[in-house]
């Protein structure tokens, strides 16, 4: 086969998409036609609803919807954790059974990998799967820190299946059936107040073997799968861009269902720390001009911009095929330093204001929302006490710990009490 | 400089401290931080009429129990301790403070008893919405009217500013400016002319309110024009006072992440084997004892009106500002994620550590000040 | 702005690398450093008539290389990293930079070919002893005197000002203030009327002169009075070469205290495998990849002649500055006892970083002027 | 046997100095009768040249000393550190060998405990001790950061007498002659110049088995005592005190003894950072009047204070018997947080001169020694890692890490090649 050209994909693209596309449709028959033709995942197996090709002919096709304004499949953990994880470890008949509904937004999924007993230490986690007598699955315990688990379908489920093995052995990923009744999903507010995330309760909720990804006792290199794509979802997360005001069917249906996927985050800028408000802060508070407050922004922004400039080597860096330095690890510790650093400046900048909320409060509340927010940067995707781990070992080289919970039966290990 | 409490000091904490962990346990914060008035009457007459808190530090003449600037140190440690709702730091730290630096012996014969004893509660109305703290943010203006003054102007960031009885006013007079012109009014929280309204707080266990004055009608106390002194001795005792609460908060929280730390396993081993969390609680440890000396030596300055007690209160203020809100922040950060979740107590001494930074000037403001009142 | 380097970047790093990790190895840094010039001539004729290192930067049509910013920024990165003993940056960087910013195309056709080829060694004299690295610094005199200038006034922190050839002196006319009246000269570094003396320095590395002027006499170079411009692009020039000079040096001293990590046994582990140090060396590499874009980025800037240069200058300066100094003293911290003996190399790149901290400017200075010169 | 009182000592005291103590007396004279009256170890046995007395009733003699000039016992390592090693752990023969040369300052001593490979570590020393044919050990090894070896007449030597049992129980606790071929002693120079401490080699250095002090094998727990004395040490080392000036011929030869002692830690000031001089060179120089630098000295003086405050409430509870707070721990972790914040304004207030040394710098170049000298701070003595994980584990109760090292023979622990 002669290789494909970027004109050959833009061309073949674009005729597709002149015979295909119609901002008049109905989402769910625009979502059809992305899943049969392959044109919704071009990165994906021919034979997977994709059409096999490289990921930078991918971002060709991207772009080519982008240009007609088309849309693409649905955003959330479906496709891009759950598709990707599948694509790697399913068997033939779990692909068909789980990938079209993916594609085309009919079922969607929640990720059960957190618990409240293991957080940092994922692999210690201590929800059971115990094999019945007539070869299902019995699991209990609890999930933490679930997206979207109560309008999800199916969950991509980590349980221990045997505690006599060392705990990364003894761990199976399930795909779980959601709606059944020994699966109780309960909202958890945060300590500013939104509940962006789900608690999962387990009572002997039941799951086939045929749902077992990737084989039994294996499901921690399935999970590391998953958690790979979730770092590079991480990277390309966006909004709904020129659909966000775009006319027609589609787009209506299609806002109608980013607002829901995306409703969790609507803090996460506040989050970040803000700082596209700082400087416009400063000068319109007058505090731009108190040296001390200058000192503060300046190495703020001196901490951002550099921040930005190290991902943007580390991704130059990738597209010359170079191997990858110490930049790409790094992003998430910086943009914990940063966020800090932003709550820090709002306060100097904002005074006493900084004592109100909501309505009585700067910007309607915005900043007193960064002040509340920002703690959760630096623990929440991994603390920085593990980035920091991740980097020395993992950049720098530098020797692990003594482990004192690997090598010896799980049930043998120290754990938290379940809660 | 007192560097040990004596005894008595010692037993009186133990007392204040056993009392308010059974009566402020988180759940209690929890239920009267949502309510709007923000306290519950019933525990404020146990506080004042049992413990006689709210008198601690007025003298017995004006019906308190003469007791000094230390006493009442402890006593706010105890309540940072536990979050306290009730008007305590409005009522007896600083409307009292500025009527015992103001006011005129019979006005105190007046005023504080009732303050005193619990059964009238009141507040200092003094910062406005440009969020100084000091005399040249002031902007209300008094006007003599027919042997009484009429406010006009607005105040802000009002400590239990809604549902006080009595508000004790810092104005000036009109054309006056810095600590020209200063006096110190009073008037009743239902007068007419005065508007008040809640703000919404970011710390829902501190009410603030925003009040209007459109010619609401108060009493004159001490001499008209002369409040500035008054004003920044009250200032200086409420930025020492809110340091030894801020510390008491500092001390319960870096408690309550060192005992996560203990029994919190992961790799199979308690969180706090690792150096990651050992080295920061020792930090934390360093940070909160040079806070607490700092609250102790301001407080025993107050006691014995030193002559640095200005420059020791914005100190003092300074210091224990940072170390909570740095307590409280690791301390969410120990926790990992339940540290951030609504269920967990970590967010309420972040919150109250991030509005206490702010109130009464922010650390960088009384650093600065510190300097200055001790003539560098 | 250009975030890789290209092919031909990387191999001439790779070639300058190996050439200095010869030639320049510590032993011979500590030799050259108990000299009193500081350098040696056999060293300096390899680097600049066989690498041509000295006219890097400078336009063929004046005998240099023709290449950019960019490539001078990877010379003092790898001079950095080695502690190299040579009058690179006096004579290639600050000397070289003054002329092509100030100086006619014939005086830079006189001048730089001879300073490109390394035959002759200059330096730069701007600040004096009221240690500002502005134009408002300057209070050296040029007087109008028979077809030449005479120069009047002390000029100090001259960087190996005590052995170059040629001094270029930045000085102003009597009766100037600020930007107005400033203009460059040159004098042979043996001038009568032209005394110096060698400066005891904290960092034996780095040589400085303090130089006395009675009436020496010198040329000017470029228009008189119109110098301030051409100043301030060279102070631009010196920030961002010597940020590249620190992130060579602070990348260096990181490695070797990750090395030393990795092979220093206590308590029967590496000490690397210790939270307490493999997190402080984390933080390392966040803050020295951090200061090697801002190196990168302001490198890139001035190659491009982009109109953020001032601002990315003195960004880098401060964020180099403060990446050297925090690696060097945490290098020396990880080292342990050894980490503070003389014959540890440690010190030799604190002292480095702690006197180039102060070099052109503070960081505090220079955030505050990235701050103006962004507009803020 | 009644109490003696304060005032008992008092007066006993005065009476014996009034007709024993004159300052024409030669230095050596005046330590002998120090050392017959039990005056000059006042908290010392009686039978050990000391007068059993109380630390209390022993400050009562100091203050008696004091009033009227009177000079005391030698300083330096060898009453504070040995003599009070001994006390504890040493055979009577021994005690009657080496105390009394101490206190008359006869003998001067030294510290032999830190190894260029065990720093942090000090258990794990492979400074090695082996009993010969003749009943002597054979020393061989390397001791580093030792005070004064050149001028010793004798060594307080850990060494290791056993590599077949755990680290800690392996180790012998010496008293070795410093004057002897085996032992070669080399000044160590320091980053800053100075060269205030020595290495120490030995190669088949010989000590007899009378030497040893408090058993063979049980050397850890002797190193223990001395550590403990030489933390107090820490506390209360002063100067010389009025004796710097007074006149009389016991005076000038205690100065002598003085100055050569105190040699060594002549950079010790700039070491901690010259807070002293801090507020007087903002102002001499103008940099008091930018805020920046102003917040800059604000935080360091706040530092310093609350620190100094700490020390003291934590002296006022010792002093009334109460149970050590958290506050005793805390001085050597506070002293290099201000040591270091003291070298960050000395720069900002000398900015330029920053890169001048001696005759051309700030006093004669005292602000570059404090730039050069404050790193040692946070390593001498013990790391600022290592005070925090005392503070971690002994105030704060939080669990040590696993050990490595401990519970196996040390001749199996990694170790760092002999160097």
């Amino acid at each position: 086969m002669s290789a494909i050209t970027e004109e050959d994909v833009r061309s073949e693209a674009g005729a597709w998409l002149a015979s295909h596309w119609s901002p008049e449709l109905a989402l769910s028959e625009w979502r059809r036609r992305l899943a049969d033709s392959g044109w919704g995942c071009p990165s994906w197996p021919v034979e997977w609803h994709g059409r096999g090709l490289s990921l930078a002919l991918g971002d060709v096709v991207q772009h080519e919807f982008n240009r007609v304004g088309a849309l693409g499949i649905p955003q959330g953990p479906g496709p891009t954790l759950a598709g990707a994880t599948l694509l790697e470890y399913a068997s033939d008949e779990q692909k068909r059974r789980f990938l079209r509904p993916i594609i085309t937004g009919e079922d969607t999924w929640c990720q059960l990998f957190s618990e409240p007993g293991s957080g940092s230490d994922l692999a210690g986690l201590t929800t059971r799967a115990d094999l019945d007598d007539d070869g299902e699955f019995v699991v209990n315990g609890q999930k933490v820190w679930t997206t979207s688990a109560h309008h999800a379908r199916y969950g991509m489920l980590l349980a221990r299946s045997n505690w006599d093995v060392p705990k990364h052995r003894g761990i199976t990923y399930f795909v779980i059936d959601m709606h059944q009744p020994g699966v109780v999903v309960r909202p958890l507010r945060q300590m500013n107040g939104h509940a962006s995330f789900n608690e999962v309760f387990f009572t002997n909720a039941r799951v086939s073997s045929a749902n077992v990804i990737g084989g039994v006792g294996n499901g921690w290199a399935v999970a590391l799968a998953t958690l790979a794509h979730e770092r590079r979802m991480n990277d390309v997360r966006r909004g709904a861009g020129p659909a966000a005001t775009a006319r027609g069917r589609v787009y209506d249906e299609y806002r109608a269902e980013t607002a829901s996927v995306m409703e969790p985050y609507k803090w996460y800028p506040q989050r970040a720390g803000r700082l596209d408000l700082v400087v416009e802060r400063a000068q319109a508070t007058g505090r731009d001009r108190d040296p001390v407050v200058r000192q503060a922004i300046a190495k703020l922004l001196i901490l951002a911009r550099t921040a930005e400039w190290t991902a943007r080597r580390a991704r130059a860096a990738r597209l010359l095929g170079r191997p990858p330095g110490p930049e790409g690890s790094l992003g998430k510790l910086a943009a914990s330093h940063i966020a800090r650093a932003c709550a820090e400046v709002h306060t100097l900048i904002t005074g006493a204001a900084a004592m109100l909320a909501r309505a009585d409060a700067p910007l309607d509340g915005v900043i007193a929302e960064v002040l509340i927010s920002v703690p959760a940067v630096s623990i929440a995707g991994g603390t920085d006490e593990i980035q920091r781990n991740i980097i020395g070992e993992r950049v720098l080289g530098l020797p692990r710990e003594p482990a004192e919970d690997v090598g010896k039966p799980f049930r043998d290990v120290p754990k938290n009490l379940a809660g | 400089m007192q560097f040990s409490f004596t005894d008595e000091q010692d037993e009186f904490r133990r007392v204040l401290r056993r009392f308010l962990h059974d009566k402020s346990p988180p759940a209690e914060v929890r239920r009267l931080m949502e309510t709007e008035t923000g306290w519950e009457p019933g525990l404020w007459k146990e506080l004042t009429q049992t413990l006689g808190l709210a008198g601690l530090h007025v003298p017995e003449e004006y019906g308190g129990q003469g007791f000094g600037f230390v006493e009442l140190g402890i006593a706010l440690e105890e309540t940072g301790r536990v979050l306290l709702c009730a008007p305590y730091f409005a009522s007896a730290v600083l409307a009292t403070s500025a009527i015992m630096n103001a006011a005129s012996h019979a006005q105190k014969l007046a005023l504080l008893p009732g303050l005193a004893a619990g059964d009238s509660i009141a507040t200092l109305a003094f910062a406005e919405p440009n969020g100084r703290w000091d005399s040249t943010g002031i902007e209300l203006t008094a006007t003599p009217a027919g042997g009484a003054f009429r406010l006009d102007g607005v105040k802000s960031f009002v400590l239990d500013g809604q549902r006080a009885d009595l508000i004790v006013v810092a104005a000036r007079s009109k054309g006056s400016t810095g600590d020209d012109g200063i006096s110190f009014f009073t008037l009743a929280g239902d007068s007419p002319g005065l508007e008040r309204r809640g703000l919404s707080t970011l710390d829902a266990t501190r009410k603030l309110a925003h009040l209007e004055f459109s010619g609401a009608r108060a009493d004159l106390i001490g001499e008209p024009g002369g409040g500035a002194f008054a004003l920044a001795r009250t200032l200086d005792a409420a930025a020492i006072a809110l340091a030894s609460e801020m510390v008491g908060g500092a001390e319960r929280v870096l408690e309550t992440a060192v005992e996560y730390a203990k029994t919190r396993m992961q790799f199979g081993r308690p969180i706090g084997s690792f150096q990651a969390i050992k080295h920061k609680c020792a930090e934390l440890v360093l940070e909160v004892e040079h806070a607490k000396s700092a609250a102790y030596a301001a407080a025993s300055a107050a006691a014995e009106n030193a002559e640095d007690l200005p420059a020791l209160a914005s100190l003092a203020k300074a210091c224990a500002s940072d170390a909570y809100l740095r307590a409280a922040t690791d301390s969410i950060q120990i926790h990992g994620g339940v540290g951030f979740t609504w269920e967990n107590d970590c967010h309420l001494y972040f919150k109250r550590a991030k509005s206490s930074e702010a109130f009464l000037g922010l650390p960088s403001e009384h650093r600065e000040r510190f300097l200055q009142r001790s003539g560098i």
